[in-house]
């Protein structure tokens, strides 16, 4: 049953130190204000699993939260490569982390599983992929029927999920709308899932019945983090800030700068910023 | 402007554009020249289906997307779904008749490195992977590769085989009971590249306005064949071009200097 | 490529002697026009595939065009047993059938892997249960990660599929909204699909962009039949007529009477008598 | 009406009701008594959360469905989603607290036939079939079954297992890798029952208002076991009654003389 908390609160409360953790977004409401508090937090030894870790695990790899990244596209989507990210699996700055590289056809079929309760996914994948050759989590399994070998991954079960979303009802049901990438699979495959979101409504009592709606017994935790999702975008209410994500790898360039960006911007602030981050970016 | 005077990624771009038709279902991953599919649709192929992985389906953006998940994608698109269901029922069903991948490296063979420079565990420099590529190389009916030519991204061998082309060439798809047809074209700043039917080799078809032989052979780091009867592609209409560029112009607008995905 | 026909033309070119072919609708969006069409076109020894056979598999295996049935609930929802269905199992009238017995959610993933494009389904299921010993496609495949024994079924492909949608863009492009059941899965596992529709509209331009929707390369024909899923119903256009199905379990209790309805309500009819059939059940 | 009279039906449809509570996520599967589920919504359980397989979740209907996919169960639903991903998610996602079955044919240890009567091969009677009941029975957290009480219902031997309840008894759910809990619960127009903590048998634990054992017994295939202290089914309220009357009111109104499921 989900509760109404403050950011802090949601984080203290599901994400421990050794966490497998996703926080989920396909270039779509990417859960920006809930990885600076954990930042913020503190949180160490992490798995981070992503399809595409952007921005927000560049971040937290490069303050060290990460003992491990899950993911099958580690970009700056858009402008170029996460050089936090490079600089940790180069270099072991500023820790070693351990990587596991899947297809994204793999990271999606992995979640779907999860929330599905299976075991692992079964899929038709990596046919003549080198990752099946660096990836010991990519087995085979043969068709009983026609004998075909399909690929097969471990289902993705995160401790704690979190992602933000538009709306949430009063009483914890949540909203997604537009680009809905894997978010509500990664939700599902979890313990536990946070969600920010942008508003929170009376009930969905007019919405269209085939809507994407994760029902509140789903959820743990609901956070109202207006902007939360800056510099990425959330459908029907700010665009992305294109701006930032070209900043971003000027800032991800330098050690020092990258330092102290994360001090002034993350750790010496707090979830109310992100609202003003978004004022100019309102459709 | 006149189109005598195009660059030749204005040429890459156009004669890319020249290979999809009205009736392809076109898969637009991470690193394509989604430019190109949508001068298609600009031009001579206003019914092309673009899908991009983020989970839009028959989408028709204005501006090119800087991402595969800009909110324009979804709102121009004939419905959005989930990226497992996008995975599952559209690239692994078999719905998608085209693929157009990019390249970090590419062989003769038209497989495809993007995911490291070097060795895997110990990469000189590591590359973002491959998203969807390992699956959109395997699943659509045929594949499109699109990339600038240079000797460090057309090599001899690759690093790592992010997405599977040809294998070792000939029948190796068949032997790992890929049944389709995988890469079909190479389209580079310079040339049309074909699979031979029987080596699978990239060999060139058709050379671009002005280009010789030799400047394909000074950018590419394997040894060039060149096919019977090599043509040269027809240089870009004005419609061509004033459609790719008034489409970049909308971009850099909407986006501030931002070039596009 | 949707081609838009009249209901003849659309069964006559995708319906073939001897075809395994799905009429799907989850209780809602029924195809009884299309059903009725395929009995007047006198197709024969099919392999009918369905969830939950009900009134319009009755009617086709009463009038002897099925061969052999699949399903996993073979009732007249809300009413009781299919009589005409248990005549040919028990009394082999008006012909034997074969039955291949699954469970709901054997079916449920046989359809889903048949979408992907899977030879067959993996999911947790028929432990303890009997049709596990009287169905030989129900076969188990171990997790490669856990060693779980899963449960493994054939991947349905149909060679058609036909479903009854609520509106078609003139594009051939197809909306189904409500219990959206096993409709999409069914349309994209079969080589052909054909859906009769209650509306053709201009286009889907002000549709939310996270509906089921069908685009019109997935569909072969597209039929405008008013009424088309009486005496099942279509959200938001009219409802269930109930009084039918119950007169359904008289009718079909009969053979002759059976017969003769068969011959009044089907075989001298056609498809424009769905839209009068629906006339008093609009909301 | 006074709560002293009330049929047996009655009195089982209100029992079943008290067992399910404002947390129960219930999957109300086919054959199922729905009454049960919604005179606990309209009573002691308002926020109880109702599933029906066809892929309505939250449901809250103002008449009994006839089938498990009315149109109402969708309008007054949270969201609908497709079957595949009700079973998928919601069912094998272990996400059910409850699932409710009914029975033609049951077993002491509440193994369940809705298959055929006699040989499958050849059956007497060919029954509907299993629906979603094989997985409900395994997947829910646990199972609450409701009959009305037969010797030809509640019997020896089943004839066929369509879902499995405990089998032969004892831990053979655990035998067969099954973690859930299974029927838990069996209510009759007659008791209450409750599986042996050891043997897993249905075990009478309280009979209702008026009902002797040797009628339990009558109306039971199996050697009947009764636990140390039987306890007398509190009759329904007042407002159980009154709720659960309207409810079927309103359903006639509604459906022309259905009954509902």
């Amino acid at each position: 049953m989900a509760k109404f908390q403050s950011l802090r609160e949601a984080v203290a409360e599901n994400l421990r130190d050794g966490d497998i953790v996703a926080f989920e977004g396909f270039t779509h409401l990417i859960p920006h204000a809930a990885a600076h508090e954990a930042i913020r937090q503190g949180r160490r030894d992490l798995t981070l699993i992503r399809m595409t870790p952007d921005v927000i695990y560049d971040q937290m790899i490069g303050m060290g939260l990460a003992r491990k990244v899950v993911f099958s596209y580690a970009g700056n989507p858009g402008v170029g490569l996460l050089r936090r990210m490079r600089d940790a699996i180069e270099n072991g700055w500023p820790r070693s982390i351990e990587t596991v590289e899947h297809s994204h056809a793999a990271m999606a079929n992995a979640y779907e599983a999860g929330a599905a309760g299976l075991p692992c996914a079964v899929f038709r994948g990596y046919r003549g992929a080198g990752l099946k050759e660096v990836n010991p989590e990519i087995k085979s399994i043969a068709c009983p029927f026609t004998g075909e070998e399909l690929a097969a991954v471990p289902a993705h079960r995160p401790d704690v999920t979190f992602i933000h979303a538009q709306k949430a009802s009063k009483r914890g049901d949540v909203l997604i709308e537009g680009i809905v990438g894997v978010q509500k699979e990664a939700v599902l495959a979890a313990r536990r899932a946070v969600v920010t979101v942008e508003e929170i409504v009376e009930d969905f009592n007019d919405l269209h019945p085939n809507l994407c709606v994760l029902p509140h017994w789903t959820i743990a935790s609901v956070v109202h983090v207006p902007g939360g999702a800056h510099p990425s975008y959330a459908h029907g209410y700010y665009d992305r800030d294109n701006a930032a994500y070209l900043e971003w790898d000027r800032i991800s360039a330098d050690r020092e700068l990258f330092t102290r960006w994360m001090k002034e911007n993350v750790l010496d602030a707090g979830p109310e910023v992100f609202a003003a981050r978004v004022k100019g970016l309102q459709g | 402007m006149s189109p005598s005077d195009f660059t030749p990624t204005e040429m890459m771009t156009i004669a890319a554009s020249r290979a999809l038709s009205n009736d392809d279902v076109c898969f637009v991953g991470i690193g394509a020249p989604s430019a190109a599919c949508n001068v298609a649709r600009l031009t001579h192929a206003p019914n092309i289906t673009l899908i991009y992985e983020s989970g839009t389906i028959g989408t028709a953006p204005s501006v090119l997307p800087l991402s595969i998940g800009d909110g324009e994608l979804c709102e121009t698109a004939l419905t959005t779904v989930s990226v497992p269901e996008m995975f599952r029922y559209w690239l692994q069903g078999g719905r998608i008749s085209v693929g157009f991948l990019g390249a970090a490296q590419l062989d003769r063979f038209g497989n495809i490195n993007t995911t490291v420079i070097g060795d895997y565990r110990h990469p000189k420099v590591r590359l973002p992977g491959g998203g969807g590529a390992p699956e959109i190389a395997t699943a659509c009916k045929e594949v499109f590769i699109t990339m600038k030519q240079a000797t460090r991204g057309m090599v001899e061998k690759i690093d790592f085989y992010t997405s599977f082309g040809h294998g070792e060439g000939g029948d190796h798809r068949k032997r790992l009971g890929i049944s389709t047809k995988g890469p079909t074209l190479l389209i580079t700043d310079l040339a049309l590249w074909k699979p031979d039917p029987h080596t699978k080799e990239f060999t060139v078809v058709s050379l671009h306005p002005g280009v010789s032989r030799d400047k394909v052979q000074d950018t590419c780091g394997w040894k060039v064949r060149f096919c019977e009867r090599v043509e040269e592609t027809p240089p870009p209409t004005e419609i061509e071009l004033s459609t790719l560029r008034d489409l970049q112009a909308r971009t850099e607008r909407a986006h501030g200097g931002a070039k596009g995905a």
